[in-house]
């Protein structure tokens, strides 16, 4: 039991610290009055306000799983070359916020000597945004982490570099709850199942609840039977999509399968409303093995997929934007990824894609 | 320290490498090194050694702790416990030098040294915390200015885009409203009580640079009504520069309102602000002057009915603190949640579920064309007039 | 019984005769060889073949539900003009086929006389295509035949000239059954019910199998019950938006109230696969009255709508390529009906059709 | 004749009057006169005096004849019994006045002197028989060369467009093909035995003239692989005659594949044979010379899940006598049908229960990215193969 000094120390509901403290001077002058904004190189931004002052912005890579060493080292650069002040980005990437141009260049150098690379800006490859994977998380059927290390290993040099026909944003989950964006991402990398969930009946009636369990799978496949006189569920095989749902809602019906678990791989989402806006990612590669530590299937499939994009894109077309432009079938042909019956939707809205019109591509 | 010969593989390469971070912490660390070494025999393994979930957490709030227990707790004692916590970043992920170090004192202390910067809702998360050291850890966080984010069922630990700080696209003040937003609602994120979680994002204007569109029940994006405002000579000098302005400017514009005749001309009612021309120029070009921001309601990922994306639920607001005709909307579906909501299911189900139109109906706001691409294209209407014998209309 | 002679006579299965008994020569002698087509004016073809012959088309307007005077009387104009050759196309106009152009004006000149105007061709409203209303079906919601003739008078003008965007297809059903491409045209007058079956508990056990009916609900509004220790089903009156298929199930279940039914006009399908393929015909006016014998209300609704359309559409853009150019909030504002609830889609795909972007205009 | 002020009104304006036809046969025939009557009434009353169903038909057919008996028979004996016989009409509707005429004498002699031409599915439809009747009618039809058409859970009566006939877009011969396929399946369509009712229409190209994809089970439309032909000589007669070539065609093609600098020029991988050109130039351009159709499958009205379009099952098919191949296509189709058929639910709707997947691979039809317009983009995949512990894929 804490002490009654304790409690009283304990303060609760504080809330963050409010933002203004973490605010470069140059920041709190010019917020809200930015004028525009240049990308003067890859990596660097530099946003000018109405009254002609400017802030400058180096940006460089995290693998966002990060020590207390790497946060102390970060905090060393932005006090030697931004008096203290840095932000991190909605894609985990670090930003150090300059007010004087000529500390750009021998920030940038410090970095890249200790392996950080600068990037990520404009029409590039940015921080794939991920989860925990096998690092922290029960739910996993693959590593999170590790992927994001091989696919930015692969694809460094369009970090490093504005070269492809518009921004490419990559996304890893290491399972079918999408902790990201990772249903609307141009690129998206998705560890599955591919087994029906073990069920433990020894365990089952003990720790899960028989009604929320049959109702935790989207497809209606678990129904309530009795084993051995107890209370338990059965699984219709047949109905089973490997969702891993029950699995979350009911811990006795683990749906790990390490010769079974893997990857697949999903194209043409979009977050932001430019041009044609938002759209879902779609299925691209419906699985390839786990083939860790450098699932090297993967790399080379999404290095494929990025190669293509970036020698037959139009510039400011993202993803979704070239595919809807050539067509799937064409899509399909440039990659040489196989056209299967799993590419085709049989889920809720499945009719919807199937294509109602006589309007094709040869 | 273990032999890692797998993960080892994963220091090689120009990405930085998150095993290297992990070393670092564990070359001083036991909680570090026993992830190392669980993680080490997941890799050889392909599963994942952590068990199913485990509630732990600190007095007063049912949530931002995630517990985390192995199942070889006993080859790697250190990753026996190795519970998250969920520290409520700052607005925009603003920090000091000074500030991130103190928390990197007080998880060098009581934790295993490791984090997540950020985690993928936002939170500045402490990646590996024991049982015991919860309540300490807790103590001096809060000491320290900082609170804990959330998780269960309830509001979630909101979060917005760099905005008015750094962009000049930005509609209204994100950092702003998403501070305000955290404060009023402290009780709802720290003691959980809804039926399943509530997300919010903020993001300045149509770009999204925060993904809410596709990732939270509550999305505030800024957008603008009037005439998106020109500078000519700006123009100018981007197409003397070498802008295609036919191919990447004009044909992208998803109306094709805009026209080039040396100087631009936009037919603003036929602009859908999708910001495409005030992305390619920013210089010449920027949002109107009367800004604020369409609400939409109910992204979330594909569990259990398949993933959804925000859909527009007030086309346009504007917001000024106190920012009260939000919060009466939040309200108000709050209300309707509770009367409506069921286990699990998210607010954008639960909207699908009972009708866009009843819900709005519900919650007391205009039914507008706006809020849907087209009208319905089958003919199963649930008519709710209609007359009496009498000849009155029911 | 009949006889062994007569059984004898009668031929079973000896299907349509082959449609070469009723081709004229020209089309014989051309069949597949056609190279272009013209409109020399309004509901008047010229098919010029590879050879160079030419084949004449006289559009003209029919109500379909014709005497056997009208057909002999079209014969005769046949004979006259058209050496015995005659077609009906898809909407039910009748085509006079001419070898010989100088008989086209006699033609068309009888056929005004006697009341049967020339045209649909081109960028014009054909004839509606519809269906039996109370002429002839149990299942009617509203006539359809008054409606096509009253909806006719009133845009006849637009019947004889080609003075519309594009092609203007008018569609009547006279209940949700939708006998005809009614669901994807570009202007649909739709009757329907807005009252629930009233159920005959009497009748209900004798005549309808109780699952059969249960299962006819799309809405699972219908379950089994007993009244009076007798099987029947109850309504969940909150479930049940009206569609009549229970009825069309179960006679015990009559869904017609002359109070309450009424007309629903929708607008913006399209059959066709060119330029943006084809569409389901959406919600525009949710009920308008049964007025009869001339339903002032849907005449009006109907013109306003047109008119609109011919006053904004743009060259060879159909009623859902308009609309889609300029946004559905437009085309309620530019007709002045007001946009419901009722119009907020709520049946299966009901999200698809939620506004899934910031995109829109002010 | 009674008293018909309602209807009346219904003789006045241009457009030909349905209820001058009725009474025209009214003047001579008893039943037209027993129609006229309760027509009126339901004017008066607003609503319908036809009772549910009734059952009749003629021997060895098991439909082809509507039963319609009136709720007022006693008021308007001459519509108490009022059957409709559904006549198998012409391939393209066409016929001679010889031909038409000897039906109208059938008819006269036997009916009500009343008649569709033609139904919504395509039969000539003669409305009003009595029950005592049907088989004389049969009989004398049969003798002059025709049958009935189809009602019930069978094949309906087929219909085509204009086609090669007298169209220069045709890309298949519809009359021929939907004669053929009239007359193989006169079985299934006179003695109905799916488990709902299945329609063929066949359209010459992808103008779609029969609106075969709105309302057919199984459609059948023209198109070609090759590229469009072009006259140059006669498109710059169209546009020396003033079409706006810019924006009346170049900016309407749905890819924006064809250019115009004085000659056209087509990007032929692009174009999706939407017809568009070819029907603004039909002098200029014509469907290339490698020609056939598209089979798309399942389309109908809303009643009972919803309405469908129909799906395009085999993009590319050549069509020529004896049609063996889509004969061979029909068959597979309806054996999954007989398996995998539910009462009352129509093919499409069979095919989106089972999979658009699972129905290609059970008829052994290549799964092609065309039948698609994108792939899945939720993760519920059914995974069939799958690694045993031995190693071997499952
Ligand atoms: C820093 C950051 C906001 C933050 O609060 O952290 C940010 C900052 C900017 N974004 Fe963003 N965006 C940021 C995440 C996003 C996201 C969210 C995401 O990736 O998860 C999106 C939506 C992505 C999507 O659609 O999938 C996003 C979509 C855009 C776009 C639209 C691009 C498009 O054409 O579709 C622009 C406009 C542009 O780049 O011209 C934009 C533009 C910008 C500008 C130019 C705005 C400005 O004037 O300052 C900033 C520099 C962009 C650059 O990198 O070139 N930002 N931006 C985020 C940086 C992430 C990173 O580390 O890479
Ligand atoms: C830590 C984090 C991933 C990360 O590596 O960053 C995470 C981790 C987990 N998420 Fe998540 N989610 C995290 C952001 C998200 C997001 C993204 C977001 O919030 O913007 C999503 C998608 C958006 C959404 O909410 O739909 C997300 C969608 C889910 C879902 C699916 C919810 C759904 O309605 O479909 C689940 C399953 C559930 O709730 O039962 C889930 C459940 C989980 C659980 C609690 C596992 C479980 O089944 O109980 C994971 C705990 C992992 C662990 O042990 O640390 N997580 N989760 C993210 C939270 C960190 C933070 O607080 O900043
Ligand atoms: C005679 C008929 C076929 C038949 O077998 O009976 C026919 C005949 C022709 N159609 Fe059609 N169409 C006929 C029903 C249709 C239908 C079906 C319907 O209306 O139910 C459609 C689909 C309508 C839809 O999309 O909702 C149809 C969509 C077209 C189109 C595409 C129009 C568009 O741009 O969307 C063309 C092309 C054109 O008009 O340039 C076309 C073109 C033609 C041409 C020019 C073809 C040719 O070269 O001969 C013929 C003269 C058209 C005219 O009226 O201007 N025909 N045409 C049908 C006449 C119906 C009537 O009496 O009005
Ligand atoms: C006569 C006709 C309307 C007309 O005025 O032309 C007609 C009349 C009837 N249709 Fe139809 N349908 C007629 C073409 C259609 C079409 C159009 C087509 O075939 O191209 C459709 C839409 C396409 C489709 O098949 O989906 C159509 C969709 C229906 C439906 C809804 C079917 C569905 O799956 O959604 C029903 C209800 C049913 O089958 O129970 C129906 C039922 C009926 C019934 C039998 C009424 C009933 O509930 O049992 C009607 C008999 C009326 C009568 O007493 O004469 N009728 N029906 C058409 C047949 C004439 C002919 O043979 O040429
Ligand atoms: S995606 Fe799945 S496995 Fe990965 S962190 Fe989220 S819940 Fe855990
Ligand atoms: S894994 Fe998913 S589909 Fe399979 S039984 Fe569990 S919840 Fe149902
Ligand atoms: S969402 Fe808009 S306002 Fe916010 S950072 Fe991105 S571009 Fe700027
Ligand atoms: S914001 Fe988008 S829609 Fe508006 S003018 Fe610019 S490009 Fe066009
Ligand atoms: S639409 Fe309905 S009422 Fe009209 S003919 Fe068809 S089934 Fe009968
Ligand atoms: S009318 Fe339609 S919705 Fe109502 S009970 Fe009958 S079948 Fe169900
Ligand atoms: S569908 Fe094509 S081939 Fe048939 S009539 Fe129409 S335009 Fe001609
Ligand atoms: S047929 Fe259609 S898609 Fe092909 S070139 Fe012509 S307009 Fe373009």
């Amino acid at each position: 039991m804490a002490t009654l000094e304790e409690l009283k120390a304990r303060k609760t509901d504080i809330g963050p610290p409010p933002v203004e403290k973490f605010l470069h001077s140059i920041i709190k002058e010019n917020y809200g009055k930015w004028r525009y904004h240049e990308i003067l190189k890859s990596g660097v931004l530099a946003h000018t306000a109405e009254s002609g002052a400017v802030i400058y912005t180096v940006r460089a890579a995290s693998p966002r799983l990060i020590s207390t060493d790497f946060i102390r080292y970060i905090c060393d650069l932005a006090e030697k070359y931004c008096d203290g002040y840095l932000r991190f980005t909605s894609r985990n990437n670090v930003e150090f916020l300059l007010a004087n141009k000529d500390n750009i260049e021998p920030l940038i150098g410090e970095l890249e000597n200790n392996g950080i690379p600068v990037g990520g800006t404009g029409r590039s490859i940015s921080n794939i945004v991920h989860t925990q994977g096998w690092v922290h998380c029960h739910s996993a059927a693959t590593d999170a982490s590790g992927l994001v290390k091989v696919v930015m290993d692969e694809l460094i040099d369009h970090f490093k570099n504005e070269d492809l026909p518009a921004k490419l944003r990559i996304a890893v989950a290491c399972c079918l709850n999408m902790c990201g964006a990772v249903h609307c991402s141009d690129i998206a990398i998705l560890g599955l199942h591919r087994t029906v969930p073990k069920i433990d009946n020894e365990r089952l009636p003990k720790i899960c609840e028989i009604p929320s369990t049959v109702a935790s799978c989207p497809n209606a496949a678990i129904r309530p039977t009795f084993i051995d006189g107890k209370k338990s569920v059965k699984i219709d095989e047949d109905r089973c999509m490997y969702c891993g749902n029950c699995y979350t809602v009911c811990p006795a019906m683990p749906i790990a399968d390490p010769l079974n678990d893997g990857v697949s791989i999903w194209v043409g989402g979009k977050v932001a409303n430019t041009r044609q806006g938002p759209s879902f990612t779609k299925l691209a590669i419906p699985f390839l093995p786990n083939n860790p530590p450098r699932w090297p299937e993967v790399t080379s499939a999404i290095k494929n997929i990025v190669e293509v994009y970036a020698r037959n894109g139009k510039k400011y077309e993202r993803m979704a934007e070239w595919i809807d432009r050539i067509g799937w079938t064409k899509f399909f042909s440039l990659t040489g990824i196989q056209f299967t019956k799993y590419h085709i939707d049989d889920f809720k809205h499945a009719g919807l894609s199937y294509r109602r019109t006589t309007q094709m591509r040869s | 320290m273990s032999e890692t010969p797998l993960l080892d593989e994963l220091e090689k390469g120009q990405w930085p490498s998150f095993v290297s971070e992990i070393k670092k912490s564990a070359k001083k660390n036991k909680k570090a090194e026993g992830l190392l070494g669980q993680l080490e025999l997941s890799y050889k393994e392909k599963k994942t050694h952590w068990k199913h979930g485990g509630i732990v957490g600190v007095r007063g709030y049912g949530g931002g702790v995630i517990g985390r227990f192995s199942d070889v707790g006993e080859e790697f004692p250190g990753a026996a416990h190795f519970h998250t916590i969920r520290v409520n970043q700052t607005a925009g992920f603003f920090y000091t030098a000074e500030a991130l170090r103190k928390i990197c004192d007080i998880w060098d202390r009581h934790g295993s040294g490791l984090t997540n910067l950020h985690g993928s809702t936002g939170d500045l998360v402490l990646l590996g915390a024991d049982t015991d050291s919860l309540e300490d850890i807790f103590c001096e966080l809060s000491k320290e200015g900082w609170d804990l984010g959330g998780s269960g069922g309830g509001v979630r630990t909101p979060s917005c885009c760099v905005g008015p700080a750094r962009c000049e696209f930005s509609c209204y003040d994100t950092l702003a409203l998403n501070q305000d937003i955290t404060m009023t609602y402290q009780d709802e994120l720290h003691r959980p009580s809804f039926a399943y979680k509530w997300k919010f994002k903020f993001s300045g204007c149509p770009n999204d640079c925060v993904a809410a569109i596709a990732r939270s029940d509550f999305a505030v994006i800024g957008t603008w009504r009037d005439d998106i405002q020109i500078d000519q000579d700006a123009a100018a000098e981007y197409v003397q520069n070498g802008l295609d302005i036919q191919t990447d400017l004009l044909a992208k514009c998803p109306t094709r309102c805009i026209e080039w005749d040396g100087s631009l001309r936009i037919n603003n009612p036929d602009c859908t602000k999708c910001m495409h021309c005030i992305n390619v120029m920013p210089k010449a070009l920027r949002p109107g002057k009367d800004k604020g921001a369409c609400i939409l309601m109910g992204a979330k990922a594909p569990i259990v009915q398949g993933a959804l994306l925000a859909s527009v639920i007030v086309p346009f607001i504007r917001l000024q603190p106190p920012y009260d005709e939000i919060k009466g909307i939040i309200k108000k579906i709050w209300e309707f949640w509770d009367e409506n909501g069921v286990a699990r299911e998210r607010i954008g189900e639960c909207i699908q579920r009972v009708g866009l139109g009843n819900f709005l109906e519900a919650i007391g706001v205009e039914i507008s064309p706006q809020v849907v691409t087209q009208p319905r294209d089958n003919p199963y209407i649930f008519y709710e007039e209609y007359y009496e014998e009498e000849g009155g209309e029911g």
